[in-house]
């Protein structure tokens, strides 16, 4: 159980530039930063309520990463009773690049990108250090 | 149960017409009912130490008679905040009471009185019943304006509003002041809060500060004239409780007003900026 | 459409915009960048490179771009005057309906 | 005043499971921004659930086409599940391969002309639904 892959979820939000940052975090963290310990899942899934994805879900340890105020990310999973172990929001690596602009919800400017890999890392390094904590004890 | 001091009262007292005579008993009736505290007019010009210490002690109510606001004169000399005012011969306007020319009040002319306390009482009733901590209520009532997938709430009642966008809830002689959902949805994901300084005395239509989001940075200009007692310091951390509800959590300042009597001339009601907020939804571009 | 109108006042009525210093001005264009009404319009072949250009677009009572001014090169018309002016006006309307 | 139609709704999958997310995101923008810009209307996904009473009635409020990465159907049954039926549904996998749909996400970091392709023909698929929508409510 404790050797399970931890789920990061974005919301993915179609709407803004919020949205598409979080979703480039998640594929960047399960996918190229922490492959071995971290793998993403749709929120759509959970949305939907299915028997299957709530299996996958209720009572597994998530990351929530989501792009406004509303937290559909962090609702939603919460709803499905995963245990979420972290919260995280684009919002909060667009401030550190404040009057940048950091593209749309296509496309992704340098800024954007940058915005990016510092959440994307932060989080990585988060997930590394626990692991390694777990592994050491 | 009991009830704290209601309002200090000012009243013009006139003796030269009905209305103030309908002044002088609308002070009485208060203090009886309200547990208010009256100053005498006609004292105050002599003895001024013994009523400056009651004057500041509860929100002051001017009652004028008539158009030559004799109270408000006072007042003005004195130095006093006023908080509410009323003017008798407007208010019988208002209410469609015509003021007989007998110094003593009629029927109607009483009836009038006790209409009008009605009204102060009513408000005292909102003020007693809101969030004890603050004063101020935690949720309201929202007319929506329906726009594609986009709703824009504006509070039905009790919010005075600028045509910049910025609102005022006043309790007393305290404002909390905000933006409308109109500037929250066009800004988008608020980022920063760059708040006034506490203490700062502003006019109306000067700035409180300013939020930002990834779109735009906006001016949040005061609606009201005072003297800034506090912030919304939750919002340095969380700016995005304005998004949520620019009216509840996420409100921006509190003052205490200094010229809100004035101020008023120059601040819409609901059913005034319900439609400006409608035309500018229509011609921004979502 | 309805003509622009601030407080029941008609909009060209009422003058308030940036004023451009050009002594202090050194064509930055933070102020541009900033104001989403375009107020402003630059010109890089022209003297003056930066001009309001639509001084009736501005946000009245709005000072934000002049914030944006590291060099003070932006000032508005006086707050006060432009309250009693708009006050005013409403008045003489009241008069004549 | 002529009287406005209701934009067109477009529920789009976005999902992180495989490339079939990624077109139908891309896709659903570009109808919206470059297409047919002030015709149509999204909504994210998981707002049904974490949102309110705004969002769950958007499908009764706008005539709406459900796109899907996958055959899942994610956006379907989100839809009906807490909004309206949806007029109609457009699934990538349809139209790019299942093999290729369901090959691993994208980020739009490694966006090829292949992938560019993809997402116009998909917003072809869009257009033609779309139309057909208009066309039976005239």
């Amino acid at each position: 159980m404790s050797d399970e892959k931890i789920k990061v979820i974005p919301c993915s939000g179609i709407g803004k530039v919020f949205g598409l940052i979080t979703r480039e975090v998640a594929l960047r963290v399960a996918n190229e930063l922490c492959p071995e310990d971290a793998e993403t899942l749709c929120l759509s899934y959970v949305v939907t309520g299915d028997d299957e994805v709530k299996q996958k879900i209720e009572g597994h340890n998530c990351i929530t990463i989501d792009g406004c105020a509303t937290k559909c990310a962090a609702k939603n999973v919460a709803y499905a009773g995963g245990i979420i172990k972290d919260q995280y929001s684009a919002t909060e690596a667009y401030k550190n690049h404040r009057g940048e602009y950091g593209g749309t919800a296509t496309i992704l400017t340098d800024a954007g990108w940058q915005m990016v890999d510092e959440l994307s890392e932060k989080i990585a390094d988060k997930i590394k250090n626990e692991r390694g904590d777990k592994n050491n004890g | 149960m009991e009830m704290s001091k209601f309002y200090t009262v000012l009243p013009c007292n006139g003796l030269d017409k009905c209305a103030g005579c309908v002044a002088r008993e609308l002070a009485i009736k208060l203090a009886t009912e309200t547990n208010s505290e009256i100053i005498c007019p006609v004292l105050y010009r002599v003895a001024d130490s013994r009523y400056n210490e009651i004057a500041a002690k509860n929100p002051l109510l001017v009652i004028d008679g008539c158009a030559t606001r004799c109270a408000s004169k006072l007042a003005a000399e004195k130095g006093l905040k006023i908080a509410k005012k009323i003017t008798v011969t407007e208010e019988a306007k208002r209410k469609n009471v015509k003021l007989g020319t007998s110094l003593r009040l009629n029927e109607d002319e009483n009836l009038f009185v006790n209409a009008l306390i009605k009204d102060l009482l009513t408000e005292e009733k909102k003020i007693r019943t809101e969030d004890t901590t603050t004063g101020f209520p935690e949720t309201f009532e929202y007319e929506l304006y329906h726009k594609d997938k986009f709703i824009f709430r504006v509070p039905k009642e009790g919010f005075y509003y600028t045509e910049n966008d910025t609102w005022a809830y006043v309790i007393g002689n305290k404002a909390r002041i905000g933006v409308t959902d109109f500037v929250q949805k066009s800004l988008s994901d608020i980022l920063f809060f760059s708040p006034a300084t506490i203490g700062a005395e502003v006019e109306q239509f000067d700035d409180l500060g300013n939020i930002e989001s990834g779109k735009a940075v906006f001016e949040i200009i005061s609606p009201v004239t005072g003297k800034v007692t506090a912030i919304n310091e939750t919002l340095l951390e969380s700016p995005e409780l304005i998004n949520i509800n620019p009216y509840e959590k996420g409100w921006l300042a509190e003052l205490v007003l200094t010229n809100f009597e004035e101020d008023k001339e120059l601040l819409l009601d609901f059913d005034h900026y319900y439609p400006i907020m409608q035309r500018k939804v229509d011609e921004f571009d979502v | 459409m309805s003509e622009s109108t601030f407080m029941g006042v008609s909009r060209d009525k009422i003058d308030w915009s940036p004023r451009i210093d050009y002594d202090k001005c050194n064509y930055c264009m933070e102020c541009v960048k900033f104001c989403p009404h375009k107020v402003f319009e630059i010109n890089e072949d022209a003297e003056k490179k930066l001009i309001v250009k639509n001084p009736n677009n501005c946000v009245v009572f709005c000072r934000a771009c002049g914030k944006t001014c590291g060099l003070d090169a932006i000032d508005f018309p006086d707050k006060k005057e432009t309250t009693a002016y708009i006050k005013n006006i409403r008045k003489e309307a009241d008069g004549n309906e | 005043m002529a009287e406005t139609k209701n934009k067109i709704g477009v529920l789009s999958c976005t999902g992180e499971d495989c490339l079939g997310g990624t077109i139908s995101r891309l896709a659903t923008r570009k109808l919206m921004e470059k297409v047919r810009p002030g015709e149509t209307v999204t909504l994210c996904l998981p707002l049904f659930l974490a949102g309110g009473e705004e969002e769950r009635t958007f499908a009764q409020v706008h005539p709406t086409i459900a796109l899907e990465g996958c055959d899942k159907c994610c956006a379907k049954k989100a839809t009906e599940k807490y909004s309206a039926p949806v007029c109609d549904v457009l699934i990538v996998s349809d139209i790019i391969g299942k093999d290729v749909a369901e090959s691993k996400a994208l980020s739009t970091r490694y966006l090829t002309e292949e992938h560019n392709d993809m997402v116009d023909k998909v917003v072809d698929e869009l257009v033609k639904k779309i139309d057909k929508i208009d066309s039976d409510r005239k």
